[in-house]
This record gives structure tokens, C-alpha cells and sequence, in this order.
């Protein structure tokens, strides 16, 4: 960390003048340093070519420090993620915080190196940004927003009019982590374990899937709130089509699932971030779960269900005993059940 | 998980089942009484894999569900106009109140907080002193040890700024409501295993008696459920009727005697009204007079207006297992999870609700406009 | 009602001048404080059913096995399920 | 405005799940339509060519409604200005929106028109985006971020090393508007009667100033936070040349300038919306000026000082009665000076 | 804008200028005693237009410099342990305390405000009657007036959450303080013309008396400065020492009746510390007993200890006038706006704020490394 | 000290029962409340210098052009400036 004057963010380092040149200057753009990153100008000039996605995400985490991650990393792995949904290389990121007065320039600084590690372990660079002080009480310590372009893969055919009735339903890796490890650590529901979350970038995996598979992968999706749930739920309302899932194959970490059934938490509707969900042709579903279970982030890959004709616009799990029901979107924000 | 994973073993599951459809020779309408058991049996999918003459009836042991209008008006109060903190177990901050939620309430500024445990509320008690702390207590005879607990640890503490909202229902009581509706066609009951964790079997041989209706003590888990009702269909068949222990591994005759000794130094029985149903005799809790410090009741003097129960829902026929969620006309049109005309479609142990996420009868429905 | 799950005590401690007992409680590996104040009996490594931070029961071993040997008295199968021997231990 | 089940947004709006579909399908999609807005994945794909402008912005004005405007219609101004004073055409912008719970549907739906019509008024189009919905007391009703992808103008020469000595200063409009017409709303400060804000779209008149001028604008910039003496005296110490300006050629309106005075604040250093700064060659400055008079947004437009190589990294201002003192970046945030 | 777009005419100045250079014949040494005056002179690059004989030095007129770091303490104590509303002027709110400033006490969650008038603060009682509203009233004479009437207001709106934390300096003393100084080598004040509207010019004849020097009466504005500098130089150079008034649009011989009678009915003037300074006798006014209620250092007993003022900071040389801000040690190195060591380089009014801001001087430093 | 601005009154209101006077007081044409207690004789047209919300003063027009014609008493200049007469009325 720089030495500074400073120990909190203050308004002042917001107010575009002599403050926020120093909080730039005594080494935020050091450590984000890349060719394009231009210190002086409030945005950057980059040289794209042909079809590039564009995708945005806010970041409003609390705590911003959590077991396995903080909402640095996953600003920039969720973005990440987004871009390797649409079937892209990841390049280039702007990055906007928005900053309660009061933050400890310590808490800062570790946000901003765990920025730097992940966008080097995503291949991406900070291009852009922009720094907003609100008042004390006005905001949840940090809010970033990341917003990304990458170029799309030359071989990636991605959208939900490709699914057809047979294609299989893969998730990468197990369920519920992040969301568990967030809810574990709030105030009136904490474990005295802690479940790391899982927050990690997804391109190369994903990048793997395309260059082997091209057009035989359908959609990509990464099931973040609203859980894997929602993701089934919009992808059958959106193709027509009924999906089917099974319980017994769904992966959950033993853990997470203790943590679910005290809580009365279904960890379909459990938010996830370091996971993606892929419709697959039927011919390489099981080439695709061994492909994926290769890569560490995807060791527990599987396939968890089908796209079928039967109950169009409807998602049916069968249970782990046999018995079948419907699986609908999140309603409302998740709150524990416990009575 | 040992004790959990075990009960959910489809081998089991549907060795049960078969023998179930071995045993039953002709309809039998049987209520569970619990909502963790509805939402177990939905969740599962059980109700679909039970052989066509088993009726399963879902009943009132939702505590959510039957927490009265006026009770979460008058919390709603508390947390907006005087300034509490106002925790609760999560699916109690959805329950429409006259006007809104508590959810609602919270969006519009009001401290309220959810908690996995009572005793958590005692302690932000201690953390706040400058605050005054109230804790929703919503629960059937299971969760009144915890709240009555709350209250001892409070009381040590020599806490002033922590209070109870009693919502205390009981099942027996319930049980006896549901058998003296006219309209009533139970044949037995699942009893609710984690009530009698607490208050043992004892209660129900009079009840056995008075109505000549099997009622066999059961779990939560699928192969669980499924025993007893394979139990209770082996007592209709054999036209028998008396108490039974599915879930022996937990619930002893004599109960729990701590929790019950705990329940009486701070709990005292009184008439109540339920959600839907309207007042049950000697069916309550309410706090003693000796802990009288404790309760928001008398520390906070609140008078709320009663308001009248939606015309609409049929929440009460629902709750007496007269009708089937997917019988009553708003299911799943005015009324929806995101936007419940009763409380059984808020809480997800709630029948309405139950029915509304997992139940395949949803398939008969419109579908949602999405 | 009242969601109530099994987990094995790991250790307990004493609050209160020693008046109350608190166990950490393992359900599948994650661990939560309940208190032990209903089960007074209740010792390392028993299961007790927790429902909302208060443990209300300890399970019982030989009872819990009457559900998968109740088939078998019945006559109606031939052989008790061996599911819970299958399972490991809890952690 | 859309008919509605809610009348405020409430955190479930924000899970993901059923709640944030609906509420992006009341009406948001509608409202903001285009053929490249997916409203079924997380990101677009765009075509784009060459050179690109990508610039980020997080907008967290209070209150959000102001004279002249609300935050939807200044998040999206804001974002085409800055991809403008990158010498670019504004094309794309992701929109993401961090909600406190409690805000009302119906100031939603407010912003979301002003934004509609802001895009339309710029020639833009929103094709990706996000909403989080965060606790009441955790925000400040609705923070806005906007990014923004532009093709750059092939005649923009813009850079601060494409400054020489002898450049011209060029405002385009009054000063001060925009930052005033906020304060004069603040709680315990405001005024009687209301100043507007300037805040628009100034795309048209850079793209004027680059189709006949091209490489002979050396400079643009939007002196928004921290005002005009702040971006000067960047541009002073990024060239490390110095700049002359001069009080008198400085545009402020009359009751702009009578709140400044009131509140003890100088207008160099309020914040700005509606205008930007050029540095231009001295050769054309005149003509410059005269171009952008004809645009009604730059109907004040001025030369107000040059850069100099006297005085390096310095700008040093000459007051209305001729005297000279040296003009610094905004040292914290701006506060009234009253006694 | 008239009565103040005339006084800032360059044809105007630029006579004054040329009548002071002809008038001047020898160096002499003026200090302006008010803060704003600085501000202007700085501002509007007077202090480089004048002839080198005349020599401007920068007085104590500054009251957020002056207030004493203990004053600002117990403003802190107030808004972070007290809890109440604390408001003020804008710039009171960036001066450092002996630990923090005030919008470090509201960065870490304090509810600090800034309002225009002290009149504001009183309607913000109104609205809050559940919280205390202190206003931390700072100000040389002309600013007594509007905080004794804030008093009066919420005395008269029957308000118990309302009170000042009075920070109030005068002037003739600081003068008299200035003069007294050993090493002071002043030989002409420009008084300040807005503390002269309140107070009227009465009070200099005795001072001009005692030590033999012009006093003129001066505004704000370039031309007015320039006029007071000009009729200064006059005097002394004429051998001269009259009180003089070049303000007489606003400042009338006796003052402003209604403002005195409204101070003297609130206030009474007492011994008070100036920050930078010391203790200057009968040179403040504290609130009378009779609105003890309304005086926060009574209704909140607070006893904050003294802290020592910074060792390095040499405020009290440039507030006496006998060192300016460009010769202290620290200006623009260890001591900048953004990180005053002392108060003068806080308040825009302060003349190390002044000098840092908008004076030549600063081409000779280091530039900034920002 | 004591940023103090001469404004225009507008209009005159009167609050506590007539017992206070409050203007709108035009400052370059933007309006701010001012309380007229120190100034009784204050008039709607009047300039009255305002300060923190409270008008301190009344300007005098006769006074006010004393310093443009200073010079010209001293016998400094030959005509007196006219600068005051160059300026409009305040909005
Ligand atoms: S579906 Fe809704 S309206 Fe009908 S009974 Fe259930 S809660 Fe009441
Ligand atoms: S420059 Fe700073 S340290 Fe020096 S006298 Fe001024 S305030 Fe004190
Ligand atoms: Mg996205
Ligand atoms: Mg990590
Ligand atoms: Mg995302
Ligand atoms: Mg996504
Ligand atoms: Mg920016
Ligand atoms: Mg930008
Ligand atoms: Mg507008
Ligand atoms: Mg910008
Ligand atoms: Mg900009
Ligand atoms: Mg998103």
C-alpha cells in the first residue's frame, strides 16, 4: 500500500479535484498500469475488430470481504463470466466505483490489488474508470461496476434459439458455494465455519468448450442470483421448450448442503458465481463433462437434465426419492426459512 | 448427513411405497397437520407418487399462516412508528399484514431484522441498549422453548430494551377445531413430529378417543413420511385407531420435560385467534405476568383496529383441509407468491404456496406471464 | 412447521457462570452454536435436533434404525436394509 | 407508466428472479427497445469497426430529480459527452442501475423516459444492462452507471500532447450552471427561486468543431467535478506548458454568478454539465468560436485564455481589474463559503 | 449585480491605483484586519498591483481561524458521542480539531450539516424536535446578530432541542492585541467594513487615540480596497491618524441599533482564547445566563481537555501580521489545504489559504507534485 | 469575516404573528429569504446587504456613488465616473 495522507476515503476524493488526483495518482493507476489505461482522459481508444460482446454489471456485496473472495475479484470475474456467456474472449474492462465516505484506504487498497490479480488471471485490462464519493450513509462502503468487451469466439454459436429438444443440461461445478458463503458470514445467521466462495473466472474453461465444440454448445449461462432455478425457468420460458432435471445429479458441496438444510435454503435458488450452466448437443454432453472436469475450477461437472418437448415452458425436477416437481423462478429476495 | 441423507434413500422410499399400495383397498382423506411436512411432501413430489385412493390433506401448522392480521399490524406499528428493532424468522417478514409486510415496512426505513434464533435477538439487545429490541415470537409448541428461553436469558442479563411479540399457537387444540368443522372429512392425522419433540404423545389419546381417528407421530424426511402414512393407512384398513411413533428417534412419549418446564415458567395457555379460522379456545400462549417487562404486548400499549380477513381467500378452508390450494379461484391468478392474497401462499411450509412452487398441479394453470 | 435438523456435537462450553451450556454443532461439516439447555444429558458427539438454536432432542441410535428394519418386521421384505450402515459418519 | 402489481421497488426486484423479470418486463425493455438490447442474456454483441471510444461513468447526484433534469437524462449525457471529448460518435451504452429499496416505481419510470429520450436526443442506444436493489439506508435512491462505446471521428487529432504554446481556450457555454442549479436545491441552502441545469448532449457541436477543424482541435473536455479550474490546471500540468485566462472573458449568467456570490463560491470551480473546453490552434479559435455561437447549446461560447509558455504547469488567471493570481485544482469537495 | 459590479470596475481600479502611486512616497505597513478582505486582495491580484511601497499584511479577522482546537473538540464530542444534529458554516466544517475535523466526524457517520443562516438551523429543531440541534455559531461582530436571533427564534417557537455552541471574537480587542504586540510594526489598519455595519466606528477613536494610526473603514471590493488603501496612505502620509470611513453606502457612524440591542440581549462579552493567539482580555461574547437553555456549553457538560496547537504551525505570527503565510516554515510543504497544520490554511479566508490559493508567491515553491 | 452581499427586495412578508419580518431578496435575479429584524425601515426596492440570512444594512444610494466621485473632490480627475449611471437596475 502507498504511504498516504489519508487513512479514509473522504468526499473530497470524489470531488474530481486536487483529492481524487492523488487518490489516482499515489498508485491506483500504478498497479491497474497497462498501455491503454490512460491516466488523463476520461476514456481510452481501443482497436476492436468484428463482432465484440458488451455486457455490464454492478457489484453491491455485503460484506465486501468475505470467505474465499472480495467484491473486487468478483467485479471483475463476474464481468469476465458475462462476457465468456456470450461466447467471447474477455478483454478489456472499465471499472466505476462508487464509494461510501469513510472506507478505510487499506480496505481500498486490498479491493484494488485483488482487482489486479483477477484481471490478470482473466487476461483482461482496466482500460477506464471513474471514482464517486457518497455521503457517509448514502452508500454500503464500495459498489463497483464493471463493464466489459471482449471479441467474440470465431467458433461460438450461443443463443437460446440454437436448444433443441435433447440437449443436455451441464453444470460446471458445484452449486450454492457462493451464495452459502456470503449468507454465512451475515450478522444474526453466521456459521463459526466459514464456506469459501467460489468467485473465479470461467473463460478458460469456457474457451476450452468452444475451440473442441464449437456450435455443438447451444447456450452458456452463469446462474448468479436467482440461482440455477431462474436460469432453467427463463431458458424454458424463452425457447417454449419443458426441461427436466434431476436431483441425485445436481452437485452440492457437503457443506453447503448442511448449511442449506439449517437455513431451509433450496440450492437451486442459491446465487452462484463461480459456476456456468451449458446446453450441449446430446452428442457431446458426456465429451463435455469430461473435457470440463479436466479444469480445476470443474471438477464436479455433470449433467444434470435435458431439454424435452413434454410440459413446454416448465422446469420439472424429480427428486432425489423419484417423485417429480415443478421448478419455478426465485420469487422475492431468498430469506432463510427457518420456522 | 447422518440422521438425514438416510431417510432420503429412494430404495427405501419406494419399498414403502409399494407396501403402501399393497395395504390400501379404498379412499382414505388423511391431514398432515405440520407445514414442514405439506412443503416435504410437495417438495418431494410424494403427493404424485402415492396411489390415487390416499388423499393427503394439508393442515393449519403453518405458524406463519396463522398469525392474525392484527398481530403483524401491531409489529408493523412497533417497527414504524416506534422506532424498534423488529427481528423475526425470514418468512414472517413476507406475511401481508392490512396494508404491507414487514418486508414492505423495512423497505420503507423501519429496523427490522432477520435472525436464525431468538437468543441472536437477545444478544443485538445487549449490542443496542440504546435501542429497543422485539422479537417476533411466531411458532407452533416446537419453537416456544427458544422464545421462552430468550426471554430467561434476557431476564439474567438484566436486559430492559428486549421484548417478545407472542405468536404462539398450539397443535392439539388445532387438530380438535379441524375434527368439529362440519365440513371436515379426516380420516387421520400425520402428527406433527417436531411439536411432539416438545410436548410428547400424551396429548393426543384423548383426541384419539374423542374422535376414533388414527394419528401417528411422524418425521419430515420422504421415507419418513411415507411410514407413516403406510402407518396410518395399516390402522384405517384394519379399522383401528390409536397413537403411533413413526419418529421414535426423536420423540419420546413424555416429550421434552426441560423445554416444557421452560415453556410454563414464561408461557401461560389463553384463547387465540388464527389467520383464517378465527378464535380456538385454551389454543395459545401468551407471556405470564411474572415476566410482564418482556412482553411487547403491555410494554408497548398498542391498539390496532381489527381488520376484516380478505373476502377472497379461502385461507380458512384451506387450513381446515376442507379445500385443496388449487381449489380456491385466486390461486395462482390474484393470488401468487409475489403477491399473496393470504398468508398460506407466503411461507413456503404455507399449502397455498407449497402447491404454488412444487406441485404439479401447476402444470393445470395458466402459466405465469413472465 | 419449525424446521429441526440432526447434527453432531463437536464440543460444548458454558456461558452464564456456568448455568447454560453452548455446543458447536456440525451439520455436514459446517458448524453452528446451539444451546444445550433442553438437553441436559446430551454430550460430545451425540446428535441433537436443533431447531432455532436450541437443541430440543438427542437422536436415538437404536430408534433411528426402526425405520429401516420396520419392513422387515412387517414380514413384508426379507432382508433389513442396510442403508444406514452404508453411511458414513458425519464429520 | 406500465401498470404494475408494486408501487415501489423492494429488494426481491433486485434477486434476479421472478421479481427483477418483472420488472424489466413491465416496461423497461419496451421503453428502451432496439434490435440490439437482448433481453434474454446478460450482454449484446456489437459490430464495431477501427478505432472505439469506451468511457465509464457512475452517476450519484442528489437529489436525482433537479431543475433542468434527474439523474437518467445526466447519466446518459454524461457518458455521450465524455465519448465526444474523446473525438468520438457516441454509438452503444450499457446502463446499470444500483436501487435503494423504498424508491417509488413511479420516479423509476420518470428517469427511465428521461433516459429513453436522452438516448434518442443523442443518437444512442442502450444495449446491455444491469439492476441491483440494495437496502434501504445501504443507497441514496438510485445510483446510475453508464459505458459507452463510440467510433472515433477520423479527423479527431485529440491528445494533450497535441498542445502547443499559443493554443486557444475555449469554453463552449456559461459556467457554473449545472453545479448551482444543484445546490440551489441543496437542504439548508436553497434558494427561492430555481436555476436549471444545463445538462445535454454536446456530441453535435464537438462533431461540428471535428468535421471543420479536424486536427486543429488539440483538446476536449467536459469540465464537469471539480470545474474549469480543475481540468485547466490538468492540462497545465500534463503539458507542462502554462495557461493565461481572463476573468472578464469568462461566461457566467447573472443569477448564476448572484448564487455564487451568496454562497461564496467561485464559479471556476462548480461543477459543469452542458459545456466543454477546447484547446484550440490559434489559427482557427475565431472561427471556432463563431461555429459553435450557431449551436444552441453554445450560444455563449468564448475564448477565455491560452496556453503560454511562461509560468510552466501554471495557470494564472488576470482579474476583472487586471490583476493576477495563479488558479489551483479544487482542494476537496466544494463547500459554501458563507462566513 | 449593483452596489457590487461598480466596485469592481477596472477603470476604476486602475485611477485608484495610479492616485496611490502618486500619493505614496515612502514604504508603510497596513494590515487589512479581516479575512474576506484578504480574500479579495488575493483574489483579484491586488496585493501584486500595489507600488512596492505598501506593504499589506494580513490580520486575525478570520473567526473559523481564530476558534480555539478546543472549541472544535467539544463540537466533535458533541456530534459523535452526544449524537446530536451538529451544523455550521461551511468552511468551520474542514478545520482540524486537535484529532479530526467535523466532515471527518460526518465521514465516519456523525450527522454534521451545513447550513446558510443559523436561522436554518432553528427550523431544523422544528422538523427534528427528537434530536438536539446545536449550531456551532462562529463570527466576528457582524455574525452575532443572525446567531443571537437564531436564540431568539427558537425561544420564542418554544424549542427545548435547540442551542449554540458560541465561538464569537471582536475586534477593537484583536487590534488592540495586535498593537500591543512587541514586535508588531503596523502603522494603519483597514477595518472591517461588515463588522463596522453592525458595530459602528465609534469604538476606533479610542484605539486611534492610544496608538496613533489611521483606521479607514473599508469594504470588500477591489475598489473599495483600493479606496480604504488609498485614503490610508493619505493619512500617512500627511502625518495623520483619523478613523475614516470609506464604506459609508452600509456603515453608518453608530452602527446597526437593532443588531447591537439584539447581541446585547443574547450575549455578553467575556475573556476568550484565539487560536493561534492566546487569550485576549474582554474579547468575545459568551451567551447570558438568562439563555442558559439555549447554550450548548451549559446543556451539554463537556470538559475536553486542552490540546497544545502545533508547534510548527506559526499562525499566530501571521494572524498578528508580523510574519506572512509564505514565511512560515511549513507553507505548502507540510502544511497545505487539503492538510492544514494550522487554521489560516483552512477557511478561504485564512491568509495561508489565501496566499496558497491564488498568490503569485506560490511560483516559487515546489510546484505540487499531484 | 462576514461574506456579506447587497441584494434587492422583492416583496415582504411577515411571520410569528407580524412579529418578524422575512424578504425575498433578488440577488443578480436569483431569490433568497432574508429576515429584515435588524433593518425595521427596510422597504420593498431597497438594496439591504444580507448576511447569513439576516439583512445587516441598507444601502445608501447618495453614499454608494461617493467613491466614484472621490477622485474627482480631491481635484485627482476632471469628471466625475460615470460607471454607477452606466449600470442597470438589478433584476
Ligand atoms: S391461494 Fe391465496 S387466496 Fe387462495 S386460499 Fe391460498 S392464500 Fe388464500
Ligand atoms: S502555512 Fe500552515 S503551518 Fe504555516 S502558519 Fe499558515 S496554517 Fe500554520
Ligand atoms: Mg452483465
Ligand atoms: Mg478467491
Ligand atoms: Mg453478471
Ligand atoms: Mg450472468
Ligand atoms: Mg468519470
Ligand atoms: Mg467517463
Ligand atoms: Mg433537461
Ligand atoms: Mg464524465
Ligand atoms: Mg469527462
Ligand atoms: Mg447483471
Amino acid at each position: 500500500m502507498p504511504k498516504l495522507d489519508f487513512d479514509v476515503i473522504t468526499l473530497g476524493h470524489g470531488s474530481g479535484g486536487l483529492l481524487t488526483n492523488k487518490l489516482l495518482d499515489s498508485g491506483v493507476f500504478d498497479l491497474l498500469q497497462n498501455d491503454l489505461l490512460d491516466k488523463r482522459h476520461d476514456g481510452a481508444t481501443l482497436s476492436l475488430q468484428g463482432a465484440t460482446a458488451f455486457t455490464t454489471d454492478s457489484f453491491v456485496i455485503s460484506p465486501i470481504f468475505f470467505p474465499g473472495g472480495n467484491i473486487g475479484e468478483l467485479a471483475v470475474n463476474g464481468t469476465v463470466n458475462d462476457l465468456a456467456m456470450c461466447g467471447a474472449i474477455p478483454q478489456y474492462l472499465s471499472l466505476s466505483f462508487i464509494i461510501e465516505e469513510g472506507l478505510r484506504m487499506e480496505d481500498f487498497w486490498k479491493i484494488l490489488v485483488s482487482i489486479k490479480f483477477a484481471c490478470e488471471a482473466a487476461g483482461v485490462q482496466v482500460v477506464t474508470g471513474d471514482t464517486k464519493v457518497v455521503e457517509r450513509g448514502k452508500g454500503d462502503q464500495i459498489f463497483i461496476n464493471t463493464t466489459g468487451v471482449g471479441r467474440l469466439h470465431e467458433r461460438a454459436r450461443i443463443g437460446t434459439d440454437r436448444i433443441r429438444p435433447g440437449d443436455q443440461i451441464i453444470v460446471s461445478d458445484q452449486l450454492a458455494t457462493h451464495g452459502i458463503a456470503i449468507m454465512s458470514v451475515r450478522k444474526g445467521l453466521e456459521f463459526e465455519t466459514s464456506i469459501e466462495s467460489d468467485t473465479r473466472p470461467l473463460h478458460r474453461p469456457v474457451r476450452m468448450l468452444l475451440d473442441n465444440f464449437g456450435p455443438e454448445i447451444h447456450l452458456l449461462r452463469d446462474p448468479t442470483r436467482g440461482g440455477v432455478a431462474t436460469v432453467l425457468s427463463e431458458i424454458a420460458r424463452d425457447t417454449r421448450l419443458g426441461i427436466d432435471i434431476r436431483q441425485k445429479d445436481i452437485p452440492v458441496a457437503e457443506q453447503v448442503s448442511g448449511a442449506c438444510e439449517i437455513l431451509g435454503l433450496d440450492p437451486l435458488y442459491v446465487a452462484n458465481e463461480g459456476i456456468f450452466l451449458t446446453v450441449a448437443d446430446a452428442s457431446v454432453a458426456d465429451r463435455v463433462v469430461d473435457q470440463l472436469r479436466q479444469d480445476p475450477a470443474c471438477r464436479h461437472a455433470a449433467v444434470i437434465g435435458e431439454v424435452v418437448e413434454a410440459h413446454p415452458r416448465q422446469v420439472v425436477l424429480t427428486s432425489g426419492i423419484g417423485g417429480k416437481r415443478v421448478v419455478n423462478m426465485l420469487t422475492g429476495e431468498q430469506l432463510p426459512r427457518i420456522c | 448427513m447422518k440422521f438425514l441423507t438416510e431417510y432420503r434413500s429412494p430404495e427405501l422410499a419406494e419399498r414403502y411405497l409399494e407396501e403402501i399400495k399393497k395395504t390400501v383397498t379404498r379412499p382414505w382423506t388423511i391431514m398432515e397437520v405440520c407445514g414442514g411436512q405439506t412443503h416435504s411432501l410437495v417438495k418431494n413430489g410424494i403427493l404424485n407418487m402415492l396411489p390415487p385412493e390416499i388423499n393427503m390433506v394439508h393442515g393449519p401448522g403453518c405458524p406463519v399462516c396463522v398469525t392474525p392480521i392484527n398481530l403483524i399490524d401491531k409489529a408493523l406499528y412497533l417497527a414504524e412508528e416506534k422506532g424498534v428493532i423488529l427481528c423475526s424468522f425470514g418468512d414472517m417478514l413476507r406475511v401481508p399484514g392490512s396494508e404491507k409486510s414487514l418486508l414492505q415496512a423495512k423497505a420503507g426505513g423501519a429496523d427490522v431484522r432477520i435472525l436464525y434464533s431468538p437468543l441472536e435477538a437477545v444478544k443485538l439487545a445487549k449490542e443496542n441498549p440504546d435501542k429497543e429490541v422485539v422479537f417476533f415470537a411466531v411458532g407452533f409448541e416446537t419453537t416456544a422453548p427458544a422464545n421462552a428461553l430468550s426471554v430467561i436469558h434476557a431476564h439474567r442479563l438484566g436486559l430492559h430494551n428486549y421484548s417478545i411479540l407472542a405468536s404462539h399457537v398450539l397443535v392439539p387444540p388445532a387438530i380438535e377445531a379441524v375434527m368439529n368443522d362440519e365440513e371436515s372429512n379426516i380420516e387421520a392425522f400425520l402428527a406433527a413430529g417436531h411439536v411432539c419433540t416438545i410436548m410428547g404423545i400424551d396429548e393426543y389419546y384423548p383426541l384419539v378417543d374423542k374422535f376414533r381417528i388414527p394419528m401417528v407421530v411422524t418425521g419430515f424426511e420422504p421415507v419418513d413420511l411415507l411410514q407413516g402414512i403406510l402407518m396410518t393407512v395399516k390402522q384405517l384398513e384394519a379399522g383401528e385407531a390409536k397413537v403411533e411413533n413413526q419418529y421414535s428417534r426423536v420423540v419420546r412419549s413424555e416429550g421434552n420435560p426441560e423445554a416444557i418446564k421452560v415453556i410454563e415458567k414464561v408461557f401461560q395457555i389463553n384463547d387465540r385467534e388464527w389467520r383464517g379460522i378465527g378464535t380456538i379456545p385454551m389454543s395459545g400462549y401468551e407471556v405470564r405476568k411474572e415476566f410482564a417487562a418482556f412482553d411487547a404486548n403491555l410494554k408497548f400499549d398498542v391498539q390496532i383496529e381489527k381488520t376484516p380477513e380478505s373476502e377472497e381467500c379461502i385461507a380458512g378452508l384451506v387450513l381446515k383441509g376442507i379445500k385443496k390450494p388449487n381449489e380456491c379461484p385466486q390461486f395462482g391468478k390474484k393470488c401468487k407468491p409475489e403477491m399473496p392474497l393470504g398468508a398460506p401462499m407466503v411461507s413456503s411450509e404455507g399449502a397455498c404456496a407449497a402447491y404454488y412452487h412444487f406441485h404439479q398441479a401447476i402444470q393445470d394453470l395458466e402459466m405465469v406471464n413472465v | 412447521m419449525c424446521l429441526a435438523i440432526p447434527g453432531k456435537i463437536k464440543s460444548i462450553e458454558s456461558q452464564y457462570d456456568g448455568l447454560v451450556r453452548i455446543a458447536k454443532v456440525s451439520f455436514g461439516g459446517i458448524i453452528k452454536e446451539a444451546s444445550l439447555e433442553m438437553v441436559p444429558h446430551a454430550k460430545v458427539e451425540d446428535y441433537v435436533l436443533v431447531h432455532v438454536g436450541v437443541a430440543i432432542s438427542v437422536v436415538d441410535e437404536d430408534e433411528a434404525r426402526k425405520t429401516f428394519q420396520y419392513l422387515k418386521e412387517m414380514g413384508e421384505v426379507e432382508e433389513e436394509l442396510n442403508i444406514s450402515e452404508m453411511l458414513p459418519d458425519d464429520i
